[in-house]
């Protein structure tokens, strides 16, 4: 039996369409991509020439007639309007994350996915990562026993060539890193130990975005952690998850582990088998990530990020916002008065 | 001139709006915050690129994105009334494509600020247009000899262009000056905090040349100041601290901070003979890597070879049994990056910083005393005491 | 304080001694090597010359008036007639592995020490393997949970430069391959599991000292498993430990390990912390082995192989041999009769 | 002749004692696991280094280690009425060192066979000592023509030594020339193995060549006949099996083995201008490896710079970024063994085995059949059988 090929349309053509999904989707079979939309038509027609994209249109509605499914790689404050049209219009959708900047949109776009039937995935992409599989494994098979602590920390000078400033404004952005980077890591988090909920949370946001910031979270199983993020230091990529049998010291985005057991000096530092690159083949990830969206849309078995789970995170984070303790730079002392 | 209280400073820029140029950098990164944070100043930022906005975009503030030699960004961000500082430069290119920069971008804010008819221009210059200085007191009646330096020729090409038009145009500019700017996110902060973590540090005339430091707040005080003083256009100020220390208390400073001895006091001789050792010893190989570059029949056999594979075949080929096994051992160690000497490394001053590094020269700072009302607020140890703290935030040194 | 230097004897000089015991006795705090001996001086002289040792004789006896302990690594059959002589003479002793050929004469061996009161340790230089040393960590902090089975292989074609043909005759060598590579190898698992027990044992030998052979063993705990050795056959020299939680599959001797937790599909494939370099530096194991040796002299806490533990694993050499199921090589088809 | 059952041979070999040279090999190792072990013949191995000597040593019997041209080594091995079954050959050197080694070897055996009045000396010697064969049969009446092959040379040497002595001398030496001997150890089995799992084995002669194949034990059989048979000193005999198969054939079985598909028949010239293109391509690197060690300061250039950075900036220097970045994932994936191109390596015949693998001759073994009693008691099936028992045994297939 031979299946229909799936007609995707690409709506926002930004960075991560150009150097992602365009890529991945190209290699996905079943699927064709039928049509690129960005009101800034040139990035769009620009892009489709270069992928071989048959149409190129300034308004996503003028697509949706062609296609049975979209990714939507936009300003995130348009991920709820954009995406409840596409799911009323039929389509399956694979949102770029965050979902939305809100819980109420979330629930918006949830609700018109159920109402339409459609597939609404996310694109919580680290999900794919083979350290992400792995500690979820081993977690379930109790290799660290109660896990009792964690610590996450992600942090680096800001460096995504991002095309609209949207990114940048709160009404638009929803947020800063903990919206963007956050997303990501607390869905990792959430594949791992499950539901979070907030303990605390402290960021440098003076009105604006948050550039640096730091949660605390407390797992089901009662484990507090701490996840510290920013856009403005070095901070080592890393995941430490605390155990009653051993300690798992995890750096996701590198493939790397060093397992210490709790009573022993020695720890084992590796990398997960059958992931020896040195640093992810992202497109590869994006490709397994399409391949198991049109496996949903197909209603195969699949590993998407579902809607649902999505809205967990923006929920903590939506929360974490409305409980914001704000903390200025270390460096940011006072002109007025200085040496006083 | 009686000298303004900061509280005063605040008071005055509150009648203006700011636009700061160049505000993703380290300078300009402080000056939004200061602006927009504490002093409650209505501020527009102007970027090169979005991605250098994380720090600004703390703030609910207007953040424009693009380069200041295109009229149509200055016409978006700057107002009539506006004060603007200006703290660009050309970052990249050789001497004569950075003055030619840096001439061209001063001519379009110039050209912006008439247009948009703003109140005042405060444009961030160096120490460095002075090029090197062998006598013992430095102040603004020093001759500009900024020399073969790219940098310090760009940005007095843009010092130059800017006065001038102060001169012939009545161009409301004021030019700083700034020293060696060190403290939060600054060069002078982060480079020998590495270099020292690194490596053996090497300071010329046994450490005894004069460090004309400024912490990065008091470069602030002085920018606010400017853009505010009456009757300093077309004047240029000397931005130091007081009581400038030598270069080896000021290393020295950093050294504490990491808990490590990696200084090393020699005579500018000797510092001198080393870098000239070190361009020796990289010239053989510089003149492989030329033979091989030219002649193309060789390079094309390298080239024809599966990817590494020659580097490696090359390497078992020419190496001795032993020497090998340890090279790969350590190759391997440090998963393919590129292994080094055994022993910390030296880090030699580059030719340029040796000048800088062995003048004896104090800078003044009369003038801005005088005429701006300057007076730094920090001495080297209130300047390190909130670098360490900015450092150990940002995982430089041990907490 | 300062310590007087131990004068050291060192006799037999073969490879072992060449190779590993005189460069790593030379690296040693307090302690000199004062004396070589060798039946074939002309050996004994030409190390002697090499590392600067004062003075070379043919028989040991004459050494020992000069020193406080000796090194002895010499054919095995002559293990327990030199050692009990060196020992009765008031000399500490590091005896090569095998301490004797036989529990007879390992027991004789441990009554000279304790009737002399002098330090008997055994060269079981894998215990200073840092991935011993971590398995040994690991295995106590339960990162495996109860062991229930484990498998040990190593073997390749014989290559060691044997000077003497002692060791190809089991008069004089024991054994074979489980005398030699055995002795090391079941004192790791002694160091891993405790005591163990024989279950059954074939090997190939057929007069002579076995090349090949196959041992099954029970651990305290119940745990049972395989020994399989060959100097005819290359295996893979790993040790794989199946414990309820997870399995680990070490490589002592690259300090590689790969942990998989029992229900998961993914390992952690990496080296023990610490033991990045792709082979062991065996002098600076034997250095480790002589400083630990000297430490004991000195009645200061250290890690050695005390006799009475090597003794277990020659009575489980023994004991095997004793009981010893004869195969022979699966390629060994009879010529008469062949083909008909 | 009447052929002699093996038992009766056994029983005839009881009458001596039996010294193997060269125990320590293949073949050799075979000879005294069947000599001590099934038939219980008294034996001495004599092998070149003790650490040949594991598979022996499972016998209670005398093991001399030393080289055969040293006549203290052979007197102590060899007694009055024994039978000296010399496996030696020189291993090592280009093809004038072989034969001169070769014939060494021989002159030192004959002599102590001699003197120790030694009953028998069988010898064995290669097919290869005839060359490349382009006739459709092969037989002992055959021209010997080795050509540049140094193994071939060095056998044809040392036999042609032994034949001489017994034609002059009456040196009771006879001599075997066994074809392609596989099974347990045997080259002719491991290496196949390895290639075929390892890369694309190619045959030429689309692998119709004829492969005179022989299982290690049939060559065993016939040592013994001639360490028996009556009147046939001086005497040389092809040995081989019976009804060879061809060369696809032969790898067919290894391949069946391992269950790959790892075989690629072509045709002779397509195989030979593959060698050619292999040659060129490897060419214009040993040129350069040639002119790096031939240029001193270049080499010091090279040997001066830290171990392997070396290796590591001069492929970052000359390889296109994109190119780099890709050789070095690879290179960390590999754990920095030598990467190679991607797809599984061809792995061509070397021109003497090209030569070998195209001869379309069948040896006949009707000499050895009459004279010796010979009879080969394992087809390829048989053969093979046994073969894959051993090889799953030792590792080499999967099991």
């Amino acid at each position: 039996m031979t299946v229909d090929s799936i007609q995707i349309g690409v709506v926002g053509c930004g960075a991560v369409t150009a150097r992602y999904h365009l890529p991945a989707l190209r290699r996905v079979a079943g699927a064709r991509v039928a049509a690129l939309a960005d009101p800034a038509l040139e990035r769009a027609r620009i892009l489709a020439a270069q992928f071989g994209v048959p149409r190129a249109v300034a308004d996503f509605q003028e697509m949706l007639d062609g296609v049975d499914a979209v990714v939507l790689a936009l300003p995130h404050h348009l991920h709820a309007t954009i995406g409840i049209a596409a799911l009323r219009a039929g389509k399956h959708v694979l949102m770029e994350k965050p979902l939305a900047n809100t819980v109420a949109d979330c629930d918006a776009l949830i609700a018109a996915a159920r109402e339409n039937g459609r597939v609404l995935a996310v694109a919580q992409v680290r999900r794919y990562l083979p350290a992400v599989r792995a500690v979820r494994d081993w977690l379930s098979a109790g290799l660290l026993g109660d896990i009792a602590a964690f610590e996450v920390e992600e942090g680096g000078v800001y460096r995504w060539p991002a095309a609209s400033d949207f990114f940048f404004r709160r009404e638009t952005a929803g947020g800063g890193v903990f919206m963007d980077t956050g997303a990501h890591v607390l869905d990792m988090l959430r594949c791992w130990l499950g539901d979070l909920t907030l303990v605390e949370y402290a960021d440098d946001a003076a009105g604006g975005v948050e550039a640096d910031g730091e949660m605390r979270v407390r797992s089901l199983c009662g484990a507090e952690g701490t996840i510290r993020l920013s856009r403005l230091r070095d901070l080592r990529n890393r995941c430490v998850l605390r155990g009653s049998r051993a300690t798992l010291d995890v750096e996701p985005l590198n493939h790397r582990a060093t397992l210490t057991p709790s009573r022993s000096k020695t720890g084992l530092a590796g990398t997960v088998e059958g992931a020896m690159d040195s640093a992810p083949d992202w497109v590869t990830l994006f490709e397994e990530q399409a391949e198991n969206w049109l496996k949903a849309i197909r209603r195969q078995p699949a590993e998407i990020a579902a809607a649902e789970e999505a809205r967990e995170t923006i929920r903590l984070i939506e929360e974490a916002y409305a409980r914001r303790r704000t903390v200025a730079g270390v460096w940011e002392r006072p002109l007025i008065g200085a040496g006083a | 001139m009686r000298a303004l209280a900061m509280s005063a400073v605040a008071e005055a820029l509150r009648g203006s709006r700011i636009v700061a140029l160049g505000a993703g950098g380290v300078i300009g990164g402080r000056v939004v915050e200061a602006l927009a944070g504490e002093l409650g100043v209505e501020t527009v930022a102007v970027v090169r690129t979005l991605s250098k906005a994380a720090r600004a975009a703390r703030f609910p503030i207007r953040i424009v994105s693009g380069d200041v030699r295109d009229a149509g960004i200055l016409d978006r961000a700057i107002s009539e009334g506006d004060i603007v500082v200006d703290l660009t430069y050309p970052a990249e290119g050789n001497r004569a494509e950075r003055v030619r920069a840096a001439r061209e971008m001063a001519d379009s804010i110039a050209a912006a600020v008439r247009r948009r008819r703003a109140r005042r221009l405060v444009h961030l210059s160096t120490i460095s247009v002075y090029g090197p200085v062998r006598a013992l007191t430095l102040d603004e009646s020093a001759p500009r000899r900024p020399g073969a330096d790219p940098y310090g020729a760009g940005k007095q090409a843009g010092e130059r262009e800017l006065l001038r038009l102060a001169r012939e145009d009545g161009l409301p500019a004021v030019i700083l000056q700034p020293t060696v700017v060190y403290g939060p996110f600054a060069g002078w902060t982060v480079g020998p905090l590495r270099q020292l973590r690194e490596g053996i540090v090497v300071l010329p005339a046994r450490g005894q040349g004069i460090c004309n430091a400024v912490y990065l707040d008091d470069v602030i005080q002085a920018i606010f100041r400017a853009a505010v003083a009456e009757a300093v256009e077309g004047e240029a100020f000397l931005i130091s601290g007081e009581q400038p220390p030598t270069w080896l208390d000021f290393y020295g400073a950093y050294e504490r901070m990491l808990g490590v001895s990696s200084l090393l006091a020699m005579d500018t001789a000797s510092v001198r003979a080393q870098l000239n050792a070190q361009a020796k010893s990289a010239r053989p190989f510089r003149r492989l890597i030329h033979r091989l570059r030219s002649d193309g029949d060789l390079r094309q056999t390298i080239l024809a070879l599966p990817a590494l594979a020659q580097a490696y075949a090359l390497a078992r080929a020419l190496l001795p049994r032993a020497r090998w096994e340890r090279a790969k051992d350590r190759w391997m160690k440090r998963g393919g990056a590129a292994p080094s000497a055994p022993g910390r490394p030296l880090r030699l001053p580059r030719p340029i910083q040796l000048e800088l590094m062995a003048s004896p020269a104090r800078v003044s700072i009369e003038k801005a005393r005088r005429r701006l009302g300057f007076e730094p607020a920090y001495d080297l140890d209130q300047g390190m005491r909130a670098t360490r703290e900015w450092a150990a935030w940002a995982g430089l040194i041990p907490e």
